[in-house]
């Protein structure tokens, strides 16, 4: 049995007056991959950004229930969120490096926490970026712009990026959505490599990607959680019809 | 040609005359105003003082009455508008505050500039005389900071909202405070456009008149500090033009500014054109 | 910090308001407003040729200006290429920076002179003499409608290229030619954004004063109606309190102030009209 | 930057610096200038700020301390109260007239007519068959107020003149619109527009000084009542009255009063 | 055998100097549904917006090669486009009705093209929306806004408002991306009905919906057409590698 790193119980998430969460209990396990799944605006990517509170930065966000991230209620009055988010990482659908060197790109976290010794930094970098698994490719421009890097590369740079602050989560929305196959594949692995030390929760519009480096996924639809469960057993014989339908492509 | 692309032609070629006209009346100024100001431009016009209310002599203290009064409006407009901006964009949400002060700015940036003058005479030259001096670049400054406040708010707000809000939210997955990240991340970002609002407003103060003539005062002494009072050269050109009827110290004056006007478009253009490339 | 705007709208508002109020206290609002004669000297103060002067210097701006400027907005976002476009844009940018005052300069010594002589060579016998001097209407409106060129231009062309590209698409692919695209879909979608500029450009006209006062010949007056009335010398509000503030006695400047209130409430009123447009324009 | 903003702060006897501010009449402006240049060439340290506004202004400004001496290029109304005047020069109003106008003589009470609006051709006073065009200045002018006196006995102008707000821009408008008839200080006067006799008297300083030519009035340099002149003002104003700032009255074109 | 509506020949389409397309052979076939499939930046709407010259409107757009649509090409210098893109209508993968009434939006097609009798007009805006499967939905608000239709009715709007010009051919490119699976549905039942009167070639993300709708399915890939035939025969069994992985999810 493996610790629950997350614990959500009841939880509502409305923008505005619009409620696009509504109840969901959810627990997920340490290190492992948790894919979500769902059709467009079924709410998975309002349901991440809850995750490590980056949705309070959305204007008339509210979120009702509990979440808890290791016993912590993340939510409440006393809580950190610059602690949580150091601690959970996230990694968006677009990549986003800085305009700013590779270098720059993933010696920024370290420096807010408040590294400033360049050769820990230089270590920080090279660790991180062999973990992002784009090491070999940028070890001899670590100094050019993060913008002349390819699409899957940029992404994997986001992923070392989180890395480098040392997480112990990471959240991805749809991280591969924009790239190629080939950089898909890549992505994959490092996912699949990664899950051995950090809790992975991903969001994937992808029902073949969930299902090759999953060990959980969720199924939402409309706010709520369908189904929940392993994922081999889920594409092959889900419980649900709802569930059936949207793997097999009848909708979405 | 059927129906349809005859009278697409037609229209084409009534618009295109159109914006040929117009273009043909912005040169038709230019060439006027520069054909009958560059030949009174020479060093001495720049540099003397003028004579007989400046129907004689130089320009120079209205040159540097003007870049007093640039120079005060800015430093003190800069911090306001900008910070103005940071909040109204990156901090306040949606509520009444951030509606007050959206309002605000909207209003002040339609009022004509002749009511900031009139309240620039009754407040800043009149009520604040024993600290403004009266009519002085200050009290003219002051007056022309509540005209350039919303230019500095609004295009600066635009500099801000046009940096991703990817990298906002990366930054902020990083564990960052958000000062920590407007200062590393966003500011720097949208310096470039920043820089054009200021230069913008530099346009704005230089071209303004109505404002100014209620609490500059307009002595053609050379100003000393920020509480003498000065002329800046569009109120020169006003006053030669109204005063004395020397059109000829009008129109070289003019010219001055035609070429002030072209270098500060020149460095905005160049500025926004480093701004786009940054983002392709 | 961020209150300095809410301040400053509040003491301007305040300070013109203290200061003008009284007028209106002391000889009522209608005669303040519709009286039709100015003679500080002798304590009689009615705007309305004021009023009257102002609006049509705007009237006349528009007519000129804004087909002109939305031309120009259509033709840089729809027809013109790339190159001729790089070409406009500093121009229109130009336009919109050279100061009021040269403006008025260019007006006084040319267009005013232009008009005097064309209505003394061809109008000499119709009109009054003091419609021949070229200090006019028509001499201020034709100013006042370059300078509100810019304004109207920009803020056209902004709302033209706001239309998402779907609509023209949409049009296109039903076989519609460019020229039918933009003045049966973009031009109408836009037409919350070219109204709103046209408003700002009224706004500019209206508070525009130092070009004005160098070319209407601010007599205070009420134009006679019809055609003629272009060649009318006029002053216009703005010009009123510019011409005449250095020199105002107590009650005189009173006045002066509380036509920068009628002036001020003109503007708030075309403020509010804008918002309630945009908001409009966005609530679609 | 933040020194010297008042003139209070000196002591007579070491040598006169400070600011001093004038406004108000665009007819005296002028000759504020010229004095004020001379002025400043003996005391180096001393600042003269001269601007327009108008006779109106000027008193209003001196009144309320706005300005350290205003100028007004007319008598005070017996309601003006609360200020100082010091009459520093005597200034004739000159009719003028495009220079190719043939007029060039007229009646003080043609002029009255024309500027009332009775007389709206020049062929009632001699002139071509053509409407004349009425230039004035705005209320508050000093100009004007002496011009309304003298001339118009106070009855209302023309309704259709052209109002310029200064002596230059008057003069300016007449030059380009040989219909026009306007009035200008003398001191204002150049040749790009044509003086015209009055009654047959010409506008100079002469008979201006001898009374012959009535359309005359004073110009007034004003202070605040009751409140204690700095030194620096009380200086240029000694400066004006004397020898040497009269002499600069008259090389102007003024008539100077001592 | 069917008639063939277009055929290409070494179809190259360019961005500046980025070469989407590099080289296509295809005949596609009358009165049937033919399915573009694909990773997302194969190009697959760049061809698709080339067969009715849509785009001509993208700046530093080059088309190279040949496309005959009915015989006639298409590029030719005195090819007439308003004539073919009346011929070959549009849909697009967001509803985009022009912001006018329901009625006007069908009627804006007819009207260009001459038609001002409004008896007559009125027939073809119920003819229109009665084979757009949305006559009954409106018939009774035929001058409410477009927009305040659900977006699934837009779509079907748009579908509407471009057989209104009585088109030949269909082009839709992933019409139901931003539709609800009901929503989905109908537009589905809606095009399987057209294909009897109209060629239609639809670009599609969803592999199901290509196997459920289409008679003919291509496969694109970084601008080449990996694989084209019949759509039953291509999701049982592919003959191309690429294809196998694709359709079973292995990438994209
Ligand atoms: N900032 C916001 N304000 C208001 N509504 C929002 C906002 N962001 C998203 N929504 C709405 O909330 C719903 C859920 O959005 P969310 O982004 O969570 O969907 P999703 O499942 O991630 O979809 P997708 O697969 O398209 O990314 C959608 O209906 C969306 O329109
Ligand atoms: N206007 C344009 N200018 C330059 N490049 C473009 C333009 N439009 C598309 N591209 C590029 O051309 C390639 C093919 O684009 P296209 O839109 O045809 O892809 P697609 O197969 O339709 O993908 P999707 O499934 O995402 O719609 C992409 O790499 C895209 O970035
Ligand atoms: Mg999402
Ligand atoms: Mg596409
Ligand atoms: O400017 P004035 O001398 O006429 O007051």
């Amino acid at each position: 049995m493996q610790n629950t790193v997350y614990s959500t119980r009841n939880l509502e998430i409305y923008y505005g007056n619009d409620q696009i969460i509504k109840g969901i209990d959810m627990d997920i396990d340490e290190k492992q991959v948790t894919a979500i799944i769902g059709p467009s605006g079924c709410g998975k990517s309002t349901f991440l950004k809850t995750l490590n509170r980056m949705i309070d930065i959305v204007p008339n966000s509210k979120v009702v229930g509990e979440i808890k991230y290791r016993e912590q209620d993340i939510y409440h009055e006393k809580a950190n969120v610059v602690t949580l988010r150091q601690q959970v990482g996230m990694v968006f659908q677009k990549p986003n490096p800085f305009p700013k060197s590779i270098f720059e790109n993933i010696a920024f976290g370290p420096r807010i926490h408040g590294i400033k010794d360049r050769a820990k930094l230089n270590e920080i970098v090279e660790k991180s970026l062999k973990s992002g698994a784009l090491w070999d490719e940028v070890k001899d421009k670590l100094n050019s712009s993060a913008f002349s890097l390819s699409g899957g590369q940029q992404q994997r740079l986001c992923i070392a990026r989180a890395l480098a602050v040392e997480p112990d989560v990471l959240l991805m929305d749809e991280p591969c959505s924009a790239l190629d196959p080939i950089a898909t594949a890549k992505v994959e692995d490092l996912i699949t490599k990664l899950k051995d030390k950090y809790t992975i929760i991903i969001v994937t519009h992808n029902m073949q990607q969930a299902a090759r480096i999953s060990q959980k996924t969720a199924f939402f639809l409309s706010g709520h959680v369908i189904e929940y469960g392993e994922t081999s057993q889920m594409f092959t014989k889900p419980k649900n019809q709802k569930t059936e339908d949207y793997i097999t492509g009848r909708f979405g | 040609m059927t129906k349809a692309q005859k009278s697409q032609f037609i229209a084409f070629g009534f618009l295109s005359l159109i914006a040929m006209f117009t273009f043909v009346i912005l040169l038709a100024i230019l060439f006027y105003v520069l054909s009958r100001g560059l030949s009174m431009i020479s060093l001495e016009f720049l540099l003397e003082h003028p004579r007989k209310m400046g129907s004689e002599g130089g320009i120079y203290p209205a040159i540097i009455g003007t870049v007093y009064l640039v120079a005060t409006t800015l430093a003190i407009a800069t911090p306001l508008g900008v910070g103005t901006a940071i909040l109204m964009n990156e901090y306040l949400q949606d509520g009444p505050l951030k509606r007050t002060i959206r309002f605000a700015t909207e209003a002040l940036s339609g009022i004509p500039s002749i009511i900031f003058g009139l309240f620039g005479f009754a407040f800043f030259v009149i009520l604040l005389k024993p600290i403004t001096g009266g009519w002085s670049i200050i009290s003219g400054a002051l007056t022309g900071v509540t005209m350039i406040l919303p230019v500095i708010i609004r295009a600066s707000e635009e500099a801000l909202k046009n940096v991703p809000n990817s990298l906002r939210e990366g930054s902020l997955a990083l564990g960052t405070t958000r000062w920590y990240t407007i200062k590393k991340i966003v500011l720097p970002i949208a310096f470039p456009g920043i820089l054009t609002s200021l230069i913008l407003s530099i346009g704005r103060v230089v071209g303004e008149t109505a404002a100014f003539i209620l609490t500059l005062g307009g002595t053609l002494l050379l100003p000393r500090n920020i509480f003498d009072g000065s002329r800046t050269l569009a109120l020169h050109l006003y006053m030669v033009a109204m005063e004395t009827g020397n059109m000829d110290v009008a129109f070289g004056t003019g010219a001055v500014l035609i070429f002030l006007v072209l270098f500060i478009n020149f460095t905005t253009g160049f500025l926004l054109k480093r701004l786009v490339k940054k983002f392709s | 910090m961020a209150m300095t705007s809410v301040l400053a709208l509040g003491l301007i508002s305040f300070f013109v308001f203290r200061e003008g109020m009284p007028i209106f206290t002391k000889y009522g609002l209608s005669s303040f407003i519709f009286g039709t004669t100015w003679n500080p000297t002798n304590q009689i103060y009615g705007i309305f040729p004021m009023i009257v002067g102002s609006i049509l210097l705007t009237i006349v701006a528009l007519v000129i200006g804004a087909p002109m400027g939305i031309a120009v907005a259509v033709f840089l976002t729809e027809i013109a290429p790339k190159k001729v476009g790089q070409f406009f844009r500093p121009a229109i940018d130009l336009l919109a920076g050279i100061p009021s005052v040269i403006y008025g300069l260019f007006g006084m010594v040319v267009v005013r002179q232009f008009i005097s002589e064309f209505t003394r060579n061809h109008l000499g016998s119709t009109l009054p003499a003091n419609y021949q001097t070229g200090y006019s209407i028509l001499a201020g409106g034709i100013i006042l409608s370059i300078m509100i060129l810019p304004t109207i231009i920009n803020i056209s062309e902004d709302a033209i290229r706001s239309i998402p590209k779907e609509y023209k698409e949409g049009a296109l692919a039903l076989g519609a030619s460019k020229w039918q695209t933009i003045y049966k879909v973009v031009v109408p979608a836009a037409k919350s954004g070219i109204i709103t500029s046209i408003i700002l450009g009224m706004g500019r006209a209206l508070g525009e004063t130092m070009a004005v006062i160098m070319v209407v010949g601010n007599t205070v007056l009420i134009p006679e109606l019809g055609w003629k009335g272009l060649f009318s010398p006029v002053r216009s509000m703005t010009g009123n309190i510019a011409i005449e503030m250095g020199y105002a006695g107590p009650e005189h400047r009173q006045a002066l102030f509380a036509t920068g209130i009628v002036l001020f409430i003109f503007i708030m009123i075309l403020n509010s009209v804008t918002t309630v447009i945009a908001k409009r324009g966005n609530a679609r | 930057l933040l020194t010297g903003c008042g003139s209070e702060d000196e002591s007579p006897g070491e040598t006169l610096s400070g600011t001093i501010t004038m406004a108000g009449s665009t007819s005296v402006q002028p000759l504020s200038e010229e004095l004020a240049t001379a002025f400043m060439q003996i005391h180096k340290d001393a600042r003269l700020e001269v601007s327009g506004g108008g006779s109106g202004g000027g008193i209003k400004a001196a009144q309320e301390g706005a300005a350290d001496i205003g100028a007004s290029s007319r008598s005070l109304k017996d309601d003006e109260k609360g200020v100082v005047a010091y009459t520093i020069a005597i200034d004739g109003i000159a009719v003028v007239v495009h220079p190719e106008n043939d007029i060039s003589n007229m009646s003080l009470e043609d002029i009255t007519k024309i500027f009332l609006g009775e007389i709206t051709n020049w062929s009632e006073v001699g002139g071509e068959d053509v409407d004349i065009v009425v230039v004035s200045r705005e209320e508050g002018s000093g100009t004007r107020g002496a011009f309304d006196e003298i001339v118009l006995n106070n009855e209302d102008l023309a309704s259709t003149a052209i109002i310029q707000n200064s002596t230059g821009s008057v003069r300016e408008a007449v030059s380009n619109d040989i219909n026009a008839i306007g009035y200008v200080s003398i001191g204002g006067l150049n040749n790009s527009v044509k003086p015209v006799k009055v009654d047959n008297v010409e506008p100079t300083t002469a008979t201006i000084q001898s009374g012959a030519y009535s359309i005359a009035r004073p110009f007034i340099y004003l202070t605040t009542e009751g409140k204690e002149k700095s030194a620096l003002t009380q200086a240029f104003i000694d400066f004006v009255l004397s020898q040497e700032g009269q002499s600069i009255v008259s090389e102007n074109g003024y008539v100077p009063v001592k």
